[in-house]
C-alpha cells in the first residue's frame, strides 16, 4: 500500500482549474519531486495534500484510508505536516517558540528541538531570536524544523530553494538524508531541478496542470525532463 | 539622453529579510529590457517599488529623469508608468469594456466620452473586442491577462512593465502575444519584461537583466545573458540542457 | 492638591479602561476582527451577576468567577457558533455582524432589565478609602480595579508567552494559514480567544457593576473607550493597552479638573483624536501595521 | 435612467455605447408615475400616512448614501448621526437664531454636513476597516458631546425649533414631506449620477480591487472622500428636516446610534453594493416597523437578527440575490459596447485571435 495515493484530483481556484485529473503514488521512505515551470500546479497539488485546498473531484488516500475532507490540522495528527513556499515562520515568535508550535498536535516521534538544532546548528544560537530577523536560509531552515517538530511520516516541501544561496541549497538537501533515516517520506516541489534530481528517487514533471511525465530520475532522459518541463 | 526609468539604490526587507538589496537598474527609452532570475529574487517586488504598491525602505525611483520616488500609485500611473500584475486582478463586477475605462479615464485622464475610441481601439488590439460586454471576473486566464495588458496600455504608458504576463498560457497563445507587445515596443513603449519563459523574452527584448538575491546579478545581450553559465546555475539551479 | 487627587484618580480610571480594552485587542490581535458587540458584552456580566445576586444575596464578588466562567461558554458559543463563519470575509462583514450583535444584545437586555439604572451592592467596600492627606484619598475599589487589571494584564502576557496555547493564539495571529499547516485548529483557537476575552471583560463588567450604576445603553461608551485605550497605546501590546487606558483615564479626569465635570469625556476623546492624528500607529507600537 | 447613447466612428469603426435597454425606458416610465404619486400624495393621503412618509424618505436617502460609501467606496461609517444631529441643531441655529425660513436653512445644514465631514475623513481615513467604522462612532460622539455641553444650545434638555412650530401646520408638514421626498430624489439621482460619471468607474474599481484601480490611475483617497462628504452633506441635511417634522431637537435623540442602526439593518437586508438594495430595504424595514413596532424592543431584536442572518448567510442582501438571478437592475449602470463596424487591421487581428482560440 502506498503511503499517499491521488487519484485523478481536480482542483480549482474557484472558476480557474487548475489541477486536471492528477494521478500519483508516493511510496514509504521515497523522496518524491515534483517539478515544473511556474504555474504548473505543483504546489497547488500539495496544498491538496495538506488540505489547504479541496478536490472538486477525485480523492486522496493516507496510509490507505481517504482524507479528501479532513481538516490540515487532523492531517498534521496523521502525519502530514508542510513546509510552505516562502517559510511562512511565525515572524513575531522566536525560533524556539516556532519549534514548540510545530509540535502543537504532540505527535510521538523522534524529533525534538534539540534534535533539530542537532540537525541545523545554525538555528541554535539563534534560540531567543524572533523568526523576522532571520535571513532567508535561517527562516528556511526554521520552516524545516517546525514541520519536522510534528514528527510527520509525510514531509511535503514546497519550493524549499527558492531565493536562496547555493550553499544553504546544498545544506538543505544534505538534511534530506537525515529525515528519510527519521522515518520521513519526503514529497518535494521544486523549480531547481538540478539539485533535486540527484537526491529523488521519483520524479514527476507538471505541465498545465497536469502530470506529464513520470519516472525515476534514471529512466528519464534530460531531453525528455527539459521538454516536460518546457512544454515544447 | 534621459533613461525612461532608472532604479537608484533600492533597498526594500519584508521582516527581517532584505529583498532588495541596493538595485540600480536603468532602462533606456524606447528599449525592450527583460528581467530574469529565480522565483523569490525580489523582481516583483521591484516592479511594486517602482509603481509604488510597496514604499521604498531606501533609494531612489527616476522616471524619466525625475524623482518620483514620493508620488503616490495614482501619480505614477498618471506620469506614464503603466503595469500588469502577476496575478491577474480585473475588476471582476466590470464588464471588459468598463475595465479599460478605468485605465482611460483614469490613468490617461480622459473625458468618457472622448476615451471610447481609444479604449475600441486597444481593445481590438489586444483581442479583446468580441468579450467587451462579458464580466471581468468570468474570463479566461488568457483573456484575464489580455486585460491586464488592455487595462495597462489604457492608461497611456511610456514605459510599460509585464509581470509573468506569458506565464500559464499555451504556446499559441505565447506567440500571440509576443507579436502584439512587439507592436507596443513599435510605437515607442518602453518594455520592461519579467518573464520565466525564456523563448518568449528572447523573441522580443533587446537586453537582459539578472535578478538575484534582491541584487543585478548581470545584464547585456539577451542571449549571451541566457546562455552563460553563471545565469543558468542561478536560474535552474545548474546545467540542464 | 486638587490635580494631584485628580491625577491619581485619573490613572486608577485608566487600569479599568485597560480591563475592557485588552479584550478587544486580543480579539483584534487574533482574528482581525473588530468586535462592535464588545461594548455591550461588557455590560452582559453586571447582569449576570445582578440576577445571581437577586437569587442567592451573596457579595458581588463571589459572582465574579461564575460570571468569568459563564462569559467565557458565551463567548466560545459565539464565536464557534457564528462569529467564525465571517472572519475569513474581510472586516466590514464582521462589524456589520457585530454591529447587529450589539443591537440584539442592547435590546434584549432593555427588555429583560428594563433602562433602569442598577448596581451591584458590595455593602460598605465602596466608600471606605485610605486616606494619604487633607486632600488625596484613594478608594479602595479603584485601587483593587487598578490591580486587578495589572494582575489580568501580566497574567495575559504569560499566558500569551509561557503557554502552548498562548503560543497558539500568537501564531494564528501571525499566520493562520500557516497555524493550520502546523496542526492548529484555528476555529477553536478564534472560539478560545473570543472567550478569554470575555472572562476578562467579565471581570471588568461585575467590578463596574459595584463601582457605579449601570444600564443597558454603557455599551457604547464602554466600546469606544476600550478602542480609544487600545489606539492610544498601540495595537498589539499589553503594557501600550494599560498605558493607553491610563491616558484616557487622565485625560478625563484632569480634564474635568481643568474645564470641569461636563467636559470630561470630551477632553479624553480629544486626546484620543490628537494622538490619532499625529501618531496613528499608537504609542508603544513597534511598527506600522499596513 | 435615459438611455445615454453614444455613436462615434472614426476611420470605418463604429460603434455605440448604451447603458440602459428597452425594459429600462419601461421602467423609467413606471418610475415617474411614482414620482407623481409620491409628489401629490399630501393632497390626498391624510395628514398621518404623509408624516409616516416623511420618516420612509429620510430613512431612504441616509441608506443611499449609506449605502455609496460602504457598497464602493469600502468605508464602513457607524458614526452618520454625527452629522444628523449637526444637521438637526444647524436648521434649530439658522431658523431660530438667524431666523432663516427653515425650509431654507435645510440648505444650510448641507453645507455644515459637508464642511465637518472634510477635516472628519482627514482623521478616520488613517484607520482601516473596522476601526475606522470605530473611529467616526467617536466623531459623533465628539460632535453630540459639544452641542450637549453649550447652554445656548439647551445644553442636554433640547431646543424647540419655534420658527418651524410657529408655521401653520398643514404647511409645515407638507413641505416637511416634500423636502424628504426631494432629498430621497437628490440621493438616489446623485448616487445614480456619480455611478454613470468617470467617478463612478473609480467606485466600481476600488470596489473590485483598489490596488489594481490605483495602478489605474484611480485616486484612491480622493474618490473615497467625495462618497463622505456626499454622505455627510446628505446626513445633515435630512437631520434638518427631521427637526422641523419633530419641532423638537436634543442631543440624545438627534445624535442617536439607532439612526445608524437603521442604516445598516436597511442596506445590508436589502443589499449592499447597488441603488436598488436600500430601497426594498426601506420597505422592508417600514412593513416591520409597523408590524412589530408596538412590541417594543423586539423589533429591534427582530431587526437585528435578520440583519446577522443576511450577513452570514446572503452577503449580498436580498437584491443582490435577485440581480444575481435575474441580471436586471431598475438602475442600469453597466456600460455595453457595441461595435458595429471594423477596420481592416482589427479585423485580421480578429481572425488570427480566431485561429488561436479555435
Amino acid at each position: 500500500m502506498s503511503l499517499l495515493e491521488i487519484e485523478a484530483a481536480n482542483v480549482y481556484y474557484e472558476d480557474f482549474q487548475a489541477l486536471y485529473d492528477v494521478s500519483l503514488k508516493v511510496e514509504e521512505g521515497e523522496i518524491f519531486a515534483c517539478i515544473g515551470a511556474n504555474g504548473a500546479g505543483k504546489s497547488t497539488m500539495l496544498k491538496t495534500v495538506s488540505g489547504v485546498l479541496v478536490p472538486r473531484r477525485g480523492r486522496l488516500l493516507f496510509d490507505g484510508k481517504p482524507i479528501d475532507h479532513m481538516a490540515p490540522y487532523r492531517r498534521v495528527e496523521l502525519g502530514i505536516s508542510m513546509v510552505p513556499e516562502g517559510r511562512r515562520v511565525f515572524p513575531s515568535l522566536t525560533v524556539h517558540e516556532n519549534l514548540l508550535v510545530g509540535a502543537y498536535r504532540g505527535r510521538p516521534g523522534p524529533w525534538t528541538a534539540d534534535g533539530v538544532y542537532d540537525l541545523f546548528p545554525l538555528l541554535q544560537p539563534l534560540k531567543k531570536r524572533q523568526a523576522s530577523g532571520l535571513s532567508g536560509g535561517e527562516q528556511q531552515a526554521l520552516a524545516i524544523g517546525r514541520s519536522l517538530m510534528s514528527n510527520p511520516r509525510l514531509i511535503l516541501m514546497d519550493e524549499v530553494s527558492l531565493g536562496l544561496a547555493p550553499v544553504v541549497i546544498k545544506r538543505i538537501y544534505e538534511a534530506f538524508k537525515t529525515l528519510l533515516d527519521s522515518g520521513c517520506t519526503i514529497l518535494v516541489v521544486e523549480q531547481d531541478v538540478q539539485h533535486v534530481l540527484t537526491v529523488a528517487t521519483h520524479v514527476a514533471c507538471f505541465l498545465e496542470g497536469r502530470i506529464a511525465l513520470q519516472g525515476t530520475p534514471r529512466d528519464l532522459t534530460n531531453d525528455q525532463i527539459t521538454a516536460a518541463y518546457f512544454g515544447v | 539622453m534621459t533613461k525612461a526609468l532608472e532604479t537608484q539604490g533600492l533597498r526594500k526587507s519584508f521582516g527581517g529579510v532584505l529583498v532588495i538589496d541596493d538595485l540600480s537598474i536603468s532602462v533606456d527609452q524606447g528599449e525592450a529590457l527583460g528581467i530574469v532570475g529565480p522565483n523569490g529574487a525580489g523582481k516583483t517586488t521591484w516592479f511594486n517599488l517602482i509603481t509604488g504598491a510597496v514604499h521604498a525602505d531606501g533609494g531612489k525611483v527616476l522616471f524619466q529623469g525625475k524623482d518620483i520616488t514620493g508620488l503616490s500609485r495614482h501619480e505614477r500611473c498618471r506620469q506614464g508608468i503603466g503595469r500588469t500584475f502577476q496575478i491577474p486582478k480585473p475588476f471582476s463586477g466590470m464588464t471588459v469594456f468598463e475595465n479599460v475605462l478605468v485605465g482611460a479615464t483614469h490613468g490617461r485622464r480622459m473625458r468618457e466620452r472622448a476615451s471610447y475610441g481609444h479604449c475600441v481601439e486597444i481593445l481590438e488590439m489586444t483581442g479583446l473586442h468580441d468579450k467587451v460586454n462579458v464580466l471581468a471576473g468570468s474570463l479566461t486566464l488568457l483573456d484575464r491577462k489580455r486585460l491586464e495588458l488592455a487595462r495597462a496600455l489604457a492608461t497611456d504608458p511610456s514605459v510599460l512593465l509585464l509581470d509573468e504576463i506569458a506565464g500559464g498560457l499555451t504556446e499559441a497563445e505565447v506567440q500571440e502575444l509576443i507579436e502584439e507587445i512587439r507592436k507596443l515596443q513599435a510605437t515607442g513603449i518602453t518594455i520592461v519584461w519579467i518573464e520565466h519563459i525564456v523563448h518568449a523574452l528572447l523573441a522580443l527584448v533587446n537586453r537582459i537583466t539578472v535578478i538575484q538575491f534582491g541584487r543585478k546579478l548581470c545584464e547585456g545581450d539577451p542571449r549571451e545573458v541566457m546562455s552563460s553559465q553563471e545565469v543558468q546555475a542561478c536560474y535552474m539551479g545548474g546545467t540542464l540542457a | 492638591m486638587d490635580w494631584l487627587n485628580q491625577g491619581v484618580q485619573g490613572i486608577l480610571l485608566g487600569g479599568h479602561f485597560a480591563l475592557f480594552a485588552v479584550g478587544l485587542a486580543l480579539v483584534f490581535g487574533t482574528m482581525r476582527l473588530v468586535n462592535l458587540a464588545h461594548g455591550d458584552l461588557t455590560i452582559v456580566p453586571a447582569y449576570v451577576a445582578l440576577l445571581m445576586i437577586n437569587a442567592i444575596h451573596f457579595s458581588p464578588f463571589y459572582s465574579i468567577p461564575i460570571t468569568m466562567a459563564i462569559m467565557f461558554v458565551v463567548g466560545y458559543l459565539l464565536q464557534r457558533g457564528l462569529l467564525n463563519r465571517v472572519v475569513q470575509s474581510g472586516d466590514v462583514v464582521g462589524v456589520i455582524l457585530t454591529f447587529g450583535i450589539s443591537i440584539v444584545i442592547q435590546n434584549a437586555l432593555l427588555l429583560g432589565f428594563t433602562a433602569d439604572n442598577e448596581r451591584l451592592k458590595a455593602g460598605t467596600i465602596d466608600s471606605l478609602s485610605i486616606r494619604i492627606n487633607e486632600n488625596l484619598a484613594i478608594g479602595w475599589l479603584p485601587l483593587i480595579i487598578f490591580l486587578v487589571a495589572l494582575v489580568v494584564i501580566i497574567g495575559l502576557q504569560l499566558f500569551l508567552n509561557r503557554t502552548k496555547m498562548g503560543r497558539a493564539f500568537r501564531a494564528v495571529s501571525d499566520d493562520q494559514e500557516a497555524a493550520r499547516l502546523m496542526g492548529i485548529n484555528t476555529k477553536h483557537i478564534w472560539a478560545m480567544a473570543m472567550g478569554v476575552a470575555l472572562v476578562i471583560v467579565a471581570i471588568g463588567g461585575v467590578m463596574r457593576g459595584i463601582r457605579t450604576t449601570f444600564d443597558p445603553s454603557f455599551g457604547s461608551l464602554s466600546l469606544i473607550y476600550a478602542f480609544e485605550a487600545v489606539i492610544i497605546g498601540g495595537m498589539g501590546s499589553g503594557w501600550g493597552t494599560l498605558l493607553g487606558g491610563i491616558i484616557l483615564g487622565l485625560s478625563q479626569t484632569l480634564g474635568a479638573r481643568a474645564f470641569g465635570p461636563p467636559w470630561s469625556i470630551l477632553t479624553g476623546h480629544v486626546v484620543f483624536l490628537i494622538i490619532l492624528a499625529l501618531r496613528p500607529q499608537g504609542l508603544l507600537a513597534k511598527t506600522v501595521t499596513s | 435612467m435615459k438611455a445615454a447613447t453614444s455613436a462615434t466612428a472614426s476611420g470605418d469603426r463604429q460603434f455605440s455605447v448604451h447603458v440602459a435597454s428597452r425594459v429600462n425606458q419601461v421602467v423609467l416610465g413606471v418610475g415617474i408615475i411614482i414620482v407623481v404619486f409620491f409628489i401629490l400624495f399630501p393632497f390626498f393621503g391624510g395628514t398621518p400616512m404623509t408624516r409616516r412618509l416623511v420618516d420612509f424618505l429620510s430613512l431612504l436617502a441616509l441608506s443611499q448614501l449609506w449605502n455609496l460609501m460602504l457598497g464602493y467606496a469600502g468605508l464602513i461609517s457607524v458614526g452618520q448621526q454625527g452629522y444628523i444631529g449637526m444637521g438637526a441643531y444647524t436648521l434649530w441655529l439658522f431658523a431660530d437664531v438667524l431666523h432663516v425660513h427653515p425650509f431654507v436653512g435645510v440648505i444650510f445644514a448641507a453645507f455644515v454636513g459637508a464642511i465637518i465631514a472634510l477635516p472628519s475623513a482627514a482623521l478616520v481615513f488613517k484607520l482601516k476597516g473596522g476601526y475606522l467604522a470605530i473611529g467616526t462612532w467617536v466623531l459623533a460622539e465628539v460632535l453630540k458631546t459639544v452641542v450637549a455641553n453649550i447652554k445656548q444650545t439647551g445644553g442636554g434638555s433640547g431646543v424647540t425649533v419655534v420658527a418651524a412650530r410657529d408655521m401653520e401646520v398643514s404647511v409645515r408638514i407638507q413641505g416637511t414631506y416634500w423636502w424628504a421626498l426631494g432629498a430621497t430624489l437628490i440621493a438616489i439621482v446623485v448616487t445614480y449620477l456619480l455611478l454613470r460619471s468617470r467617478t463612478g468607474l473609480a467606485l466600481k474599481a476600488i470596489r473590485d480591487n483598489d490596488l489594481a484601480a490605483e495602478s489605474c490611475g484611480v485616486n484612491l483617497w480622493r474618490t473615497r472622500l467625495y462618497t463622505f462628504v456626499i454622505a455627510g452633506a446628505g446626513c445633515a441635511l435630512v437631520g434638518a428636516i427631521s427637526a422641523i417634522h419633530v419641532l423638537f431637537v436634543q442631543p440624545a435623540a438627534a445624535f442617536n446610534i439607532n439612526w445608524t442602526a437603521y442604516l445598516v439593518f436597511i442596506t445590508v437586508i436589502g443589499g449592499v453594493g447597488t441603488i436598488e438594495g436600500p430601497i426594498i430595504g426601506t420597505i422592508i424595514y417600514f412593513v416591520l416597523r409597523e408590524t412589530t413596532a408596538k412590541y417594543g424592543e423586539w423589533y429591534f431584536i427582530v431587526l437585528g437578527l435578520l440583519a446577522i442572518v443576511v450577513t452570514v448567510w446572503s452577503p449580498r442582501g436580498i437584491y443582490g440575490y435577485i440581480a444575481q438571478k435575474t441580471n436586471f437592475y431598475v438602475f442600469p449602470l453597466q456600460r455595453k459596447l457595441r461595435i458595429v463596424g471594423r477596420t481592416a487591421a482589427s479585423q485580421e487581428i480578429a481572425a488570427e485571435g480566431g485561429e488561436v482560440a479555435g
